[in-house]
């Protein structure tokens, strides 16, 4: 039997005005187990507090109940001073006799058998308590960013000045992301380059920073404070010590591949530099196009390389690394327009989706800055752009808003403006969103000083006719049949996630949406935030954003990291859920409910028939834990319990609750 | 004629508790009028807990000892939890004796060689307990009793002290590994016995333990030339009724409860081996 | 028999037991509280660390030991505290009050609601709506220990 | 024994024996007869001579799947007859993790429904001798004479409902596969008992209840109740109590059927287990239909690739309270 | 003393016999037939050959509650509470019967006996009545039970297409027809005469079996048999010679009452014991304990087999191993035919 103490607290009149205290002192005596019973004006005050610790010290209790306010007000208060007089905390246990009854009942009649009853059940419930420890976990001061995009950098800058270690993980042989793809950006027509450029350097030379560009996460184990990652630095074939960045190996190199970067609208060769203001200004060896590769012969980069930094023997390198915090900050990808057959894309030369007609703009693009139609070179005279093309479609496409494409399309019109002053531009739209600083006058000017005009309506069909394309739509505020004949259509393919994010994400265990998108931990409350502890998400990889939604976001996650990083220690939660291993039969339900990938299978060996058989069972991570108790149901043999609310715990709760109205 | 329910237990109550070991407790007991039954070394019985329920226990208290009943219980179960949660004037049910006993006139005027493993001396130490007062009725005694370590030693001021200050007994004390202030003997049990050399004329060895103790005790025995006749040892099993009747204790036709818990390694020999 | 219920109906007066999880509902409670919103007192709450701690076990158990009325009180869908658990527990416990409603069970007597932490007054509806309803129904016998009720 | 039915043995048999006497598989799990024609055992063939006692009828009702659990302790690689039912119950417990499935070859067969000895028997009105089947219609041959009956009047209630009588997964199908049924039946007694009030299906369940003898027979054969130790055996918590009352069989039956949610393949091997012929099989059916009601189609079973429904949500699930 | 009654009339009687205390009879419940108490507009099947369960539970109920405990402080107080008023049971079969006396052997003859199996055994009238046919599983015939004649019955009934006789064969069950009055005419002296009823020949040699099973206990033959097994309960709860039990609590801390209940040798937690060592931890062991205690363990003690062949567990073993396949697995086969 425990030796338990009952305190009842009158907090005032606030308790003992509807609970005859009396009453429940006397009352709680009879509980089994109970060896004590007391009560106190106010138990939260200093003198309350210490008539808990003597009790416990000269009664040697050891359960305590307090028959006080929520636990939710107090808990922690009387688990202190249990702790104070050498109790663990958790053997104290809470009846809210306030808010739960003396608060909203009026009759003392009524109210004093309820809290009697919430005592008795809470003293059943701390019978069963046991002695419970929140562990304590060691913090890797050092954070991982997945993603050299802006968010990814914003981020690792961010991380860095505050001191700390933290390493880029970029897939491409470069930083910078999309908006190193970006001629302007919205509203206010700054360079992209410009003001990206100096942010790469800064990251590539940042002391705490360090850049594992063309290089993936191939696993991610351990937990928050923990992390243990693998990474794979994919071979360049370039030495990037001996490189200079001079360039002769790129320009001599004779083999050709479409470019990436250019989203195959121009060539690039098999040794090269995403582009010119890549970081770093390594070259890699695309394996696929060189010719040494394919066939064997050629060296001629090896040759021509001043430095000899060419080395053709390189391998894939595994790095592994702690790391107490990770930023995810994949990114995004364009919708591929071609399921959408009327539009044409894919079909006609001149049919581009933003993101291709943005690299139009560019000094350093497929046309050298120019805008020239991709058929026969010739300035385009009347451009369609059409909105939504994947977006807002629940049918065909993305339910979604993509959040960027009215302001870019506007941004992209004036530019063609600017550049092709005679150029026309027709903007198909659903709605025109331009919610943000600035967006909505951004837009207006486009419209009414760039010539833009904007058809509220559908197209349906686009089809090439003699040397122009014929756009037909309707026009759905006044219903009338719309066909302009243009030049180039330009399509504002939906933003959509990463076509692999869901096994980047399922690397470091958080889950994505219906979309893809990464899930935040809360939509409103932990935007950056994930299910899985020290994992943050920030930029285009969680849902479509703009350039500074993005920066803030990366802040924001960075701040977090921050935050995490800054503890000696981190404090887990004491009521885990715990296995019991030698009754699991290994069905692993629990690890399908658990929302924070906190279980995982085990192989334990067991003894049978004189010899031993091996067999899978969960395991749970008591640092991933929080403690919902979701698995316990899951588990039909209840062979996984949780400390704190256990099955035997709440059964007790419900016996004693049911006893004697 | 109306015979009493026989799973109807009888009022006792807890005179006193003794922690012997970090899971061991002593319990002893009266019932409503001194001893709940009269009893001989090597029976048991059945305690209850309400609501836990029931379970059967070997009595290590002499029937010499008519103040009370002692239980040495091992926590491994809940009706054993139970009794270790309670406290001294808690009332409990009891009822029994069961079982046969030791065969006490069948080993009168012989030496005897007591062989007990951890909690496993429980049994042994009522029929320890019966020798020592009936001295001239035995010859020389010898007490091998060994332990985990010398904290996980039941009994210890009987086994270290009293005992050895009995006319005509040697005490022998193992336990498992070396320990800081232990000077007796370090090994297991079986060993202790080989070493020891104990030969088989006019000796009676009784073993009890835990089953992996005992089986290798009945094999050093067997070298020492011990007949199957001369090994005697007590079994446990699950049991409900005490009275060979709810189908659990049995070893072929024979019911622990009722025909053991003791048996000479020769009547075991002739069981099925379901224990 | 199981179904015999000897409270006689005038002074009866019903037991229901409320599973409250803790972040939304518990604190709705507590909200209730702190409004001083009254409901009546035969709702007796537990506290649970989120719906989805909700084994039919639990509930059953309460029945079988004299409630008359099970109510689970959760965060509101896509509000949980631990993001899926009331997700999970929308699907189990909907299978579960379709499976005892099945059994003869008056689908009154057992109830899922979402109820937040600023929903005092919600909170206190909901237990007053519920006691009223268990009242009209009267006493439960379906699948009460008769024994329980022997010994209380 | 009809010659079709020979034939289909020998073929089965085939099949079977290259696999053992090659060490393709350690041990084949079939069926074999018992002391009558109408009743079949399970068959722990490990050789040739094993094989001949192999059975193929239309009493093979026995799920063997479970067998599985223990006989893949003892051998490396197991073969199994699979009929719609046992294949659904492997993939049960394939999906639970309890079975490897490079160790099992499972072997498909068509199930024709198996037919129920007491309706044949009842139906023959005398001393039945023997049966003989063709185009859907059972011979029933007593002493008196021939009679015919309809084959599916005669079926096992587990098959009544039946729509998948092939195989769902099987590494080799030996006999030709039959296609799925239609089963108007599969929810008629669940509707039933839906249509009547509270009070009357209280009365129906605590009647139908009250027989239970908690032999655990309808846990023992369920592919779904694959515990290492079931709620009922605790002891800590006691979640379950051994006295006969009607609450305590309410908890075993509801928790039972729940532990089935989502999970349950709808075999029947609970209800025809049943020593009191409790109608076990209408508490899974309800789960099945409601949830597929409610959360969209699914069959357990059918493909274990597919996350059971009760380990899943959609955030816009509806919910069965009053409030959604 | 012999009395007869008209067929149509028997629900008169079963009426006035449960006025003086509970009646239990073959009863229809869904499928199956089971013995229960009468009551009015019950469906009494006299034609089902075998119950489902066999009828031992009138005198060792499935869960009987003995004991009433009270705790208040360190106060414990125990009460016993007794078995319930006189029961009749009407319409035992006569391997049934012999099953009980099988059972009396254990719970009377066997020291102690038991006080509640004694009461109840001393407080029921049993009226059996003798088989008008039998099923495929009957195999009484192999435990020298006569289908048309329970020794041990307090009365002995015969059922005919019209008509039901009886014959008082100890003073409670003279007083029983006594006391019925009117409703029983007095019978002829040759009332019925009926065709022997044909049970099941399997071919059994029964003899000398439990001395040859002595030499079994590690017979390979157990190695096969126990493969289907489930391990479920089926056999020992239906068969009606079976009668291992649990004891068990229910309440809480203050209040509650013990009870004994049915349990099976075929559960894995039946020998488990508190630390978890089992002595037969695997089906293997527990289905050659259920069948050597039949065959070999019971017999060694009461020098008769535990069995009657009543078929119960023929009929309703799920996957159809059973005590006729055992007892040809081990040796009960008789060789000279086929």
């Amino acid at each position: 039997m425990p030796r338990t103490g009952v305190f009842i607290c009158h907090c005032g009149t606030n308790i003992a005005g509807t609970v005859d205290i009396d009453k429940a002192v006397e009352a709680s005596r009879n509980f089994p187990g109970v060896v004590h019973a007391d009560e106190y004006r106010y138990l939260c005050s200093e003198m309350g507090q210490d008539i808990i610790k003597k009790a416990i010290e000269e009664q040697d209790l050891d359960r305590v109940v307090v028959g006080t306010c929520s636990p939710r007000m107090h808990e922690a208060t009387f688990r202190k001073a249990a702790a104070e007089a050498g109790l663990n905390p958790y053997l104290l246990e809470v009846a809210n006799i306030r808010e739960h009854c003396s608060w909203v009942h009026k009759d003392m009649g009524e109210a004093t058998p309820k809290a009697i009853s919430l005592l008795r059940a809470a003293a059943a419930k701390a019978a069963l308590n046991t002695a419970l420890e929140a562990p304590r976990l060691d913090v890797e001061k050092r954070a991982l960013v997945i993603g050299g995009g802006i968010a990814g950098i914003q981020a690792a800058l961010d991380i860095a000045e505050a001191g700390y270690e933290v390493d880029i993980v970029e897939r491409e042989p470069s930083i910078g992301g999309r908006m190193a793809q970006l001629e302007k950006t919205f509203p206010t027509l700054d360079c992209s380059a410009c003001i990206l450029t100096p942010k790469m350097v800064e990251a590539a030379q940042h002391p705490n920073v360090n850049l594992l560009t063309y290089s993936e996460v191939e696993e991610v184990k351990g937990f928050v404070g923990q992390f243990d990652v693998k990474i794979k630095k994919k071979a360049r074939y370039v030495d990037s010590v001996k490189c200079t960045g001079c360039g002769i190996c790129w320009e001599k190199c004779p083999s050709k591949a479409p470019s990436e970067f250019e989203m195959g609208l121009a060539k690039r060769k098999s040794i090269y530099v995403p582009f010119a203001q890549a970081v770093p200004n390594v070259p890699v060896i695309d394996r696929d196009s060189c010719l040494y590769f394919r066939k064997g012969r050629c060296q001629i980069c090896e040759k021509e390389c001043p430095p000899q930094a060419i080395d053709y023997e390189q391998q894939d390198e595994i790095i592994e690394r702690r790391y107490g915090a990770i930023i995810m900050a994949t990114g995004f990808d364009q919708l591929d327009p071609t399921i959408y057959g009327e539009y044409g894309y894919g079909q006609h030369p001149d049919i581009l989706t933003g993101l291709e007609f943005e690299r139009l703009f560019n000094a350093s693009g497929p046309t050298g800055g120019k805008i020239v139609r991709l058929s026969d070179g010739k300035p385009p005279k009347k451009v369609v752009f059409i909105q939504c093309v994947g977006s807002r479609d629940k049918a065909r496409g993305m339910n979604y808003c993509s959040k960027i494409c009215c302001m870019y399309t506007a941004k992209q019109a004036v530019l063609l403006k600017e550049k092709v002053p005679d150029a026309k531009s027709y903007v198909f739209y659903i709605d025109v969103r331009t919610a943000g600083k600035g967006y909505e006058e951004f837009q207006r000017r486009a419209a009414e000083e760039y010539d833009v005009a904007y058809l509220r309506g559908q197209v349906g069909k686009i089809f090439p006719e003699e040397d122009h394309l014929v756009v037909r739509g309707v026009d759905s505020l006044s219903g009338r049949l719309i066909e302009i004949n243009a030049d180039m259509v330009v399509l504002a393919a939906a933003s959509i996630a990463r076509c692999d994010a869901p096994e980047v994400g399922r690397l470091v265990g958080i889950n994505s949406d219906s979309y893809n998108f990464f899930n935040e931990a809360h939509p409103k409350l932990k935007p950056v935030e994930t299910h899985t502890a020290g994992v943050f998400i920030a930029g285009a990889c969680q849902s479509p954003k703009d350039i500074p939604d993005t920066v803030s976001q990366a802040s924001a996650a960075a701040v977090k990291a921050i935050g995490l990083l800054s503890k000696d220690k981190l404090q887990g939660e004491a009521c885990t859920a715990e296995v019991n291993q030698a009754e699991c039969s290994g069905c692993l339900y629990c690890e399908a409910v658990c929302p924070y990938s906190a279980i995982s299978p085990v192989e334990i060996e067991e003894r049978y028939h004189g010899g031993t058989l091996k067999r899978t069972v969960a395991e749970v991570n008591p640092a991933l834990c929080k403690g919902c108790g979701s698995c316990t149901v899951a588990c039909r043999s209840g062979t996984i319990n949780l400390k704190g609310f256990s099955n035997e715990q709440i059964l007790a709760e419900v016996d004693a609750i049911c006893l004697q109205r | 004629m109306k015979s009493a329910n026989l799973l109807m237990p009888h009022m006792a109550t807890i005179l006193d508790i003794t922690e012997e070991t970090p899971d061991i407790k002593t319990l002893r007991v009266v019932g409503k009028e001194g001893l709940p039954f009269d009893f001989m070394p090597g029976q048991c019985a059945m305690l209850s807990v309400p609501p836990v329920g029931e379970a059967i226990f070997s009595i290590t208290s002499s029937p010499t000892c008519r103040e009370c009943l002692e239980f040495s219980i091992k926590d491994v179960g809940s009706v054993s939890g139970a009794l270790h949660c309670l406290v001294p004037g808690q009332q409990i049910g009891i009822r029994g004796p069961y079982g046969n006993g030791f065969p006490v006139d069948e080993m009168k005027g012989k030496d005897l060689l007591f062989i007990g493993g951890g909690i496993g001396l429980a049994p042994l130490r009522s029929l320890i307990g019966y020798c020592f007062d009936h001295r001239q009725d035995f010859g020389h005694i010898d007490i091998v009793y060994g332990a985990r370590s010398p904290a996980d030693m039941i009994r210890k001021s009987e086994v270290r002290e009293t005992w050895r200050e009995q006319p005509d007994t040697s005490v022998y004390l193992t336990v498992d590994a070396e320990f800081p202030d232990w000077d007796g003997n370090v090994g297991f049990v079986p060993n202790y016995v080989s070493e020891l050399a104990f030969t088989p004329e006019n000796r009676i060895a009784i073993t009890c333990g835990p089953p992996i103790m005992i089986k290798f005790v009945l094999q050093a025995l067997d070298k020492l030339q011990f007949s199957p006749e001369q090994v005697i040892t007590t079994l446990e099993m699950r049991m409900k009724c005490g009275v060979g009747k709810c189908g659990r204790c049995n070893l072929g036709p024979v019911y622990v409860c009722k025909d053991g818990p003791v048996f000479s390694l020769a009547e075991l020999n002739e069981l099925p081996a379901e224990y | 028999m199981s179904t015999a219920v000897n409270e006689n109906a005038a002074g009866w007066e019903p037991l229901i037991v409320a599973f409250c999880c803790n972040w939304c509902s518990y604190a709705g409670g507590d909200m209730a509280g702190t409004s001083r919103m009254s409901y009546p007192a035969n709702v007796k709450v537990i506290r649970v660390p989120c719906s989805s701690r909700m084994s039919p076990m639990f509930i059953l158990r309460a029945f079988q030991r004299g409630a008359d009325g099970v109510l689970v009180a959760g965060c509101h869908p896509g509000d949980c505290h631990y993001s899926t658990g009331n997700y999970h527990v929308r699907r189990r416990l909907s299978a579960f009050k379709r499976l005892v409603e099945f059994t003869g069970v008056e689908p009154d007597r057992f109830e899922v609601r979402w109820i937040s932490s600023s929903e005092g007054d919600k909170f206190a509806d909901e237990m007053a709506d519920m006691t009223n309803k268990i009242k009209a129904l009267g006493p439960n016998g379906k699948m009460r220990d008769a024994r329980w009720q022997n010994i209380t | 024994m009809a010659e079709h039915n020979l034939e289909q043995i020998e073929k089965i048999r085939e099949a079977v024996k290259q696999d053992l006497l090659g060490g393709r598989i350690d041990l084949l799990l079939g069926w074999e007869k018992g002391h009558y024609w109408w009743q079949s055992r399970p068959l722990f063939a490990q050789s040739e001579e094993d094989l001949e006692k192999l059975a193929w009828d239309s009493f093979c009702a026995v799920n063997l799947s479970r067998y599985l659990l223990e006989e893949l302790k003892e051998h490396n690689k197991v073969g199994v007859l699979v009929k719609g039912c046992d294949a659904r119950a492997f993939n049960r417990l394939l999906q639970d993790n309890m079975v490897p499935r490079d160790r099992v070859i499972l072997y498909g067969l068509p199930c024709p429904g198996m037919l129920d000895y007491d309706r044949l028997a009842a139906e023959a009105g005398s001393v039945l001798l023997s049966i003989t089947e063709e185009n859907g219609q059972v011979v029933l041959i007593t002493a008196e004479g021939e009679a015919k009956a309809d084959r599916d009047e005669m079926l096992l209630d587990k098959c009544r409902g039946c729509i998948y009588p092939d195989p769902a997964v099987y590494d080799q199908m030996l006999l030709p596969p039959q296609g799925e049924k239609e089963s108007p039946e599969r929810f008629k007694k669940v509707e039933e008992l839906e249509a009547m009030s509270a009070q009357e299906r209280f009365a129906y369940w605590e009647k139908e209840l009250s027989r239970c003898l908690r032999c655990y027979a309808c846990r023992q054969a369920c592919p779904y109740c694959s515990c290492r130790e079931c709620f009922v055996e605790q002891e800590n918590p006691r979640w379950q109590g051994r006295a006969y009352q009607p609450s305590e069989n309410f908890m075993f039956h509801l928790i039972r059927a729940y532990h089935g949610a989502g999970r349950c393949i709808d075999c029947g091997e609970c209800e025809r287990s049943c020593p009191v012929g409790i109608s076990l099989q209408e508490l899974n059916r309800k789960l099945i239909k409601d949830i597929n009601e409610l959360y969209g189609d699914y069959e357990a079973g059918l493909d274990a690739e597919l996350e059971p429904p009760l380990l899943t949500y959609r955030p816009d699930d509806p919910a069965a309270f009053s409030e959604k | 003393m012999k009395k007869i009654i008209a067929r149509e009339k028997l629900p008169e009687l079963w009426a006035h016999l449960s006025e003086q205390g509970p009646l239990f009879l073959p009863i229809q419940d869904g499928p199956v037939v089971l013995f229960q108490p009468w009551f009015e507009g019950a469906e009494i099947n006299l034609d089902a050959v075998n119950s489902a369960v066999s009828p031992k539970d009138l005198f060792l109920p499935r869960e009987e509650t003995f004991m009433h405990y009270r705790c208040s402080g360190k106060q414990l107080e125990m009460t016993p509470v007794e078995p319930g008023e006189p029961v009749t049971a009407f319409g035992v079969h006569p391997c049934d019967l012999k099953a009980i006396e099988l059972l009396d052997r254990v719970f009377l003859g066997q020291e102690p006996p038991d006080a509640l199996y004694q009461q109840r055994r001393e407080n029921t009238t049993v009226i059996a009545l003798s088989c008008s046919a039998a099923d495929p599983f009957c195999f009484c015939g192999d435990f020298g039970v006569d289908p048309a004649d329970a020794p041990g019955a307090d009365i002995m009934a015969h059922l005919s297409d019209d008509s039901m006789l009886f014959e008082s064969r100890t003073e409670k069950g003279a007083a029983l027809l006594e006391q019925a009055g009117d409703l029983l005419a007095d019978a002829p002296e040759e009332t019925f005469s009926r065709e022997a009823v044909q049970t099941a020949d399997f071919n059994l040699q029964l003899e000398g079996l439990a001395e040859n099973l002595k030499d079994r206990f590690d017979d390979p033959a157990w190695d096969q048999l126990y493969k289907s097994c489930l391990g479920c309960g089926v056999c020992t709860y239906v068969c009606p010679t079976c009668y291992c039990f649990d004891v068990e609590d229910f309440g809480h801390e203050a209040e509650g009452e013990r009870f004994r209940c049915w349990d099976s040798c075929m559960y894995g937690h039946f020998t488990e014991m508190a630390g978890g060592h089992n002595p037969r931890p695997e089906r293997k062991e527990r289905v050659r304990q259920r069948f050597l205690h039949k065959l070999q363990y019971y017999p060694e003690i009461h020098d008769e087999i535990a069995c009657v062949g009543c078929g119960r567990c023929l009929r309703s073993c799920p996957v159809n191993l059973d005590i006729v396949q055992a007892i040809k697995a081990l040796g009960g086969e008789k060789i000279e035919k086929r």
